[in-house]
């Protein structure tokens, strides 16, 4: 496995809806070793404080070395993210973490609620690059609403996505929840859902597909101080007893291994 | 960026913690670097001093339920609640890998008794590649009503004589901080054998999310670590080697070589660093270079000369 | 920047130490908002919930040479070594300002011996304007071989004993957290009839300049305080919480209203501001301001609602 | 006495010379204010690491509202804020301390060595501004070498002064230190020697004025928390025995009543 700390100039820094902020990083190392699922972990402010680095997945690479990352600013780690100006240089550490498991499944459909769609895009790219996949992926995005919806689909659009769009306020696309949307699609056991998302729209798409019997992945979300398997600090409750580490044997697991009713 | 290649071989930077010698006075602290493997893509592994692995207790431990960690102003807390493999897939799973790396292992224990500590010393004593044995005493004496071994002298003194009395490896107690005198507890370990002794470990502390009124642990309380903590662990060590003449280990908010080398003036012969490492993994090498720089540019004959060379009045 | 001018006439934020009624629960601690009038360019005196004023002794002392105080990691250590204008010069040159404000007065006091704390504690019963008595207990007992009076049950009681007989004031006694167990001190206190506990005092810390090899305080050691300490004040308050019956005043590292609501969730019924005002003069009015906003978001009927309500489980 | 807490906006950052920095600040309350020999504390960071707010004497003050420190990098405080870019805001407390008595003393010398030369800028127009000061203060400044000392110098000599420079190094000026051009000049009882720098070279002042019985006012640096008399961390030993503190009964004392052996 490759892993680098490095650090790496920001391109550019882009306010994509209110408080969504993408940057975009020359990491050419990172960008090339990475897999769809994967994150980095991003030092944040040069002291002591913030003291740790924070988790960001991986939004998405492009050949010549970009590696793009997509975040909401909840507290003061990605304030200061959001501050940062092309010409800095931030110390990046990664690729980290085990990707989604890329089957042969003929027919993927992405799932991606709120930040959880950062990852989605480099996912749906590596799609569009496998050749041997028939069936374009299908791919049902969800928000708070259409102001913050909206500028995170254009990507997908970009690629030439249909989007299956839902919002809470019904601003925008079905109104309701992704797993409605998802319910109205024919999965099978030949399809795999590939999930990142709030917590409750996880357990309630892991719970969908456990009756359908469909594959189901999903990306989950911890607390991390290391993000490489040392502090054991990620703890994800595993359905046969017992823990998983978000970092190291995670952030994207089989729904069914993990322990929902927490 | 390359790590930083500095010439070493003309330095002395030898230290000797009773019968162990090290190349350098760099070690790892106890659960911030997992079994040294995670660190492989990032450090010069056999650059190290010594590796000081995660805790290891008689049985697998699963560890608390979520979360288990929280940030704090220049700190965090943990209650990883000891997860561990168990010694012996420790043994027989981590310790090769370990042991080719050229480097002193040393293995951190924890029990819920007496009897566990000597146990485990006695499993280690057989494994090959163990250089020496750090006794973690922050763990509760489940048969004195869970008071934590390492706030009581006697308690302290009891476990490290079984652990002394069951193999012949150089035996390291690691003090607790959370005591009112921690001298008092460094003697009586000195007194009951220990070769050497490590501090500081985590202070006890807590968080509180305001909008779930929840403690920010799910076990409430956890360890503060982190260069918070600094203050008060150079605090005891400079206590400590007023009070012991066995070799101290210093632990506590290490990033930098200057941080290490003021522990080394305040009388430890070495340091750990521990919170640092999940910042910057390449913390280690880090606090080794500063400390090789510094060496040269104050034409030291060796890194020794600092070890309690701390000038008062 | 004028400060926020939050209409605060129809909340409830009152608050009660015992006997002393506090219109908010927001005071500054002592020794770190001098004798209140330093801050009057800042601060609008009148809208604290009280003020405690810098540690008085019998007799003026000169404080410890420089230097005394050094920044750590989002703390700062002090040796200021208990720097005051004495008692008699307090109630004459100190006390007629500060009863001008408005605002309950609470005299922090220190002392060489239990004798000393009684005769301050007689003196100031004396003085108009005296709304309380908080008894500093961190300090050395010359007469037990300079062990702080607060590390030990027996002496932090007695001394507790000698305020209590000697004044019908309100007394709080601070607490020490360089103890094992801080609710054995504070069980001692309680019971001899200490009408409230305040905690924490500083941790015990050290720094050393590694140019000079010489410590950063004159006096070697020092007072840690500051953002750095919160998680161990916070751990304290709900540990002491469990324990007593008495009011609790949460302190250490406190500069958000997030912090002081944590403190008071924890089981604190009032809080004090220390470091924090040095870096923002108008901290306490900052942490008031947070306050109001949020028992007027959450709409809560009062800022008691708060008091304890932690949820475990 | 006017004091502010403000958020003030920093118009102008300049590198003076190598690790020395001049910002200007518009800061109108506290500039008109202000009188020499005064200082400000500034905030260097938004969290909490520093922590502490930093000291500057006031190097100038314009009419206009404007306000300028001039510091040498020396460690975590200087570096942030020498990165600071016009349009950020900072915030400052002050003026704080008390200034230089200015007297009507004919015969002004003004001494500054180092950084020390900061507040010998304000102090030397004030002195412009008086009208009925016959004869020009004499201003002596030191640094180490050339680089450093003549950037500083500019201001100085745009006002109109002469200035008499001394060097460590001998790059520039005399070769050697401040006291020995001091001990060239005229200096009577009637003069005052105004100084402010590293603490053996106004120790060496203060020797000399006592010998001389001029009167020697000096601007003392120590490690401060508050600035506002509150923590009393900045004591200065007195040679009556006791302490004084530097930011509230200075940082401007009567050089006689400190203790100089420390
Ligand atoms: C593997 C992994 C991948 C991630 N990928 C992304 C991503 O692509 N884009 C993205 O925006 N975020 C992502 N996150 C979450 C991101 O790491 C956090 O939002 C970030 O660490 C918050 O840092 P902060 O300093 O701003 O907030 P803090 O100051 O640490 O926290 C501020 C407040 O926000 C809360 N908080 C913390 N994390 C979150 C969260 N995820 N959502 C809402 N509130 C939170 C805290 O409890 C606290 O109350 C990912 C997390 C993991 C573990
Ligand atoms: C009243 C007053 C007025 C001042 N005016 C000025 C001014 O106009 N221009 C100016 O440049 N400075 C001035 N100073 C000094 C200035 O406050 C310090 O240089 C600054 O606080 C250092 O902050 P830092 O975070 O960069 O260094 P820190 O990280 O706090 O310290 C870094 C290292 O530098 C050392 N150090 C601290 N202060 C100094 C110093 N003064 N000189 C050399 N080393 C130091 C510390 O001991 C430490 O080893 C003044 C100080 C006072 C008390
Ligand atoms: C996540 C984490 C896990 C730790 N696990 C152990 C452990 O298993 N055994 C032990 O003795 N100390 C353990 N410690 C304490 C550290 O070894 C060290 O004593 C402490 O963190 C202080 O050093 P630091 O400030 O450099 O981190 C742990 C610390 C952290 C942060
Ligand atoms: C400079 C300074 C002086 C202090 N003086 C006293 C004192 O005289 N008496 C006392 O009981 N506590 C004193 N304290 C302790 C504070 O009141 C408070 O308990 C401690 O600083 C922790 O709170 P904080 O983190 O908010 O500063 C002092 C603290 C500082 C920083
Ligand atoms: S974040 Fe440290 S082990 Fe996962
Ligand atoms: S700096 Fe606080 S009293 Fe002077």
């Amino acid at each position: 496995m490759s892993q680098f700390q490095q650090k790496v100039e920001l391109i550019q820094s882009e306010v994509i809806a209110a408080g969504i902020v993408r940057l975009t990083l020359s990491a050419p190392d990172i960008a090339a070793a990475a897999v769809p699922g994967q994150f980095v972990m991003v030092q944040t402010a040069p002291g002591l404080d913030p003291l740790l680095r924070r988790p960001f997945s991986i939004h998405q690479v492009s050949s010549d070395g970009f590696l793009q990352i997509l975040f909401k600013v909840v507290g003061r780690g990605t304030e200061r993210l959001a501050q940062c100006r092309a010409g800095e240089h931030l110390s990046l550490l990664g690729p980290l973490g085990n990707g989604f498991a890329l089957g042969e499944s003929a027919h993927a459909c992405l799932v991606g609620g709120g930040m959880g769609i950062a990852p989605m895009l480099f996912l749906a790219s590596h799609f569009l690059r496998q050749s041997q996949v028939a069936v374009p992926p299908r791919v049902i995005l969800g928000a708070r609403n259409s102001e913050e919806l909206v500028p995170l689909m254009g990507d997908f659009l970009d690629l030439g996505f249909e989007v299956l769009a839902a919002t809470d306020d019904g601003s925008f696309g079905y109104h309701g929840l992704v797993t409605d949307v998802l319910k109205t699609l024919n999965l099978t056991s030949q399809s795999t859902v590939y999930s990142c998302g709030p917590r409750p729209m996880m357990a309630a798409i892991h719970h969908l597909c456990q009756n359908q019997h469909v594959p189901c992945q999903v990306s989950v979300e911890t607390v991390m101080a290391c993000g490489m398997g040392a502090c054991l600090g990620c703890a994800v409750p595993l359905r046969a007893g017992g823990y998983a580490h978000a970092c190291s044997d995670g952030p994207v697991f089989d729904a069914g291994e993990l322990l929902w009713s927490l | 960026m390359e790590p930083v290649n500095v010439k070493m071989d003309e330095l002395d930077l030898r230290v000797s913690i009773g019968n162990l010698e090290l190349k350098n006075p760099v070690m790892t602290a106890s659960g911030t670097f997992g079994y040294a493997r995670e660190f492989e893509s990032y450090v010069q592994l056999h650059r190290l001093g010594a590796v000081v692995v995660k805790g290891i207790s008689l049985e697998p431990r699963a560890g608390n339920p979520p979360p288990r960690i929280f940030e704090t102003a220049c700190g965090m807390l943990n209650a990883i609640g000891l997860e561990n493999v168990g010694v012996d897939r420790f043994i027989s799973e981590k310790m090769p890998y370990l042991s080719a790396l050229g480097v002193p292992v040393i293995v951190n224990i924890l029990g819920d008794s007496v009897e566990e500590y000597r146990q485990l010393a006695e499993r280690l004593a057989e494994a090959p590649g163990v250089a020496a044995i750090e006794v973690n005493i922050s763990c509760p004496n489940v048969k004195k009503g869970g008071v934590a071994f390492g706030t009581d002298p006697q308690m302290a003194a009891a476990v490290t004589e079984a652990v002394k009395q069951s193999c012949q490896l150089p035996v390291i107690v690691k003090l607790s901080p959370n005591v009112t005198d921690v001298t008092l507890v460094a003697k009586a370990v000195e007194e009951a054998g220990a070769d050497a002794v490590s501090l500081i470990n985590t202070l006890i502390g807590m968080a509180i999310d305001l909008k779930s009124r929840r403690p920010r642990l799910a076990n409430v309380i956890g360890g503060l670590s982190g260069p918070a903590i600094k203050p008060v662990a150079l605090r005891m060590v400079y206590q400590v080697a007023q009070a012991v003449s066995i070799p101290i280990i210093g632990i506590g908010g290490i990033a930098s070589a200057e941080d290490a080398m003021e522990f080394m003036l305040a009388g430890a012969c070495a340091v750990q660093v521990g919170t640092a490492s999940f910042v910057n993994p390449r913390a280690c090498e880090h606090v080794l270079d500063g400390m090789v720089t510094y060496v040269r540019e104050q034409k030291l004959e060796s890194v020794r000369d600092l070890i309690g060379a701390l000038r008062i009045g």
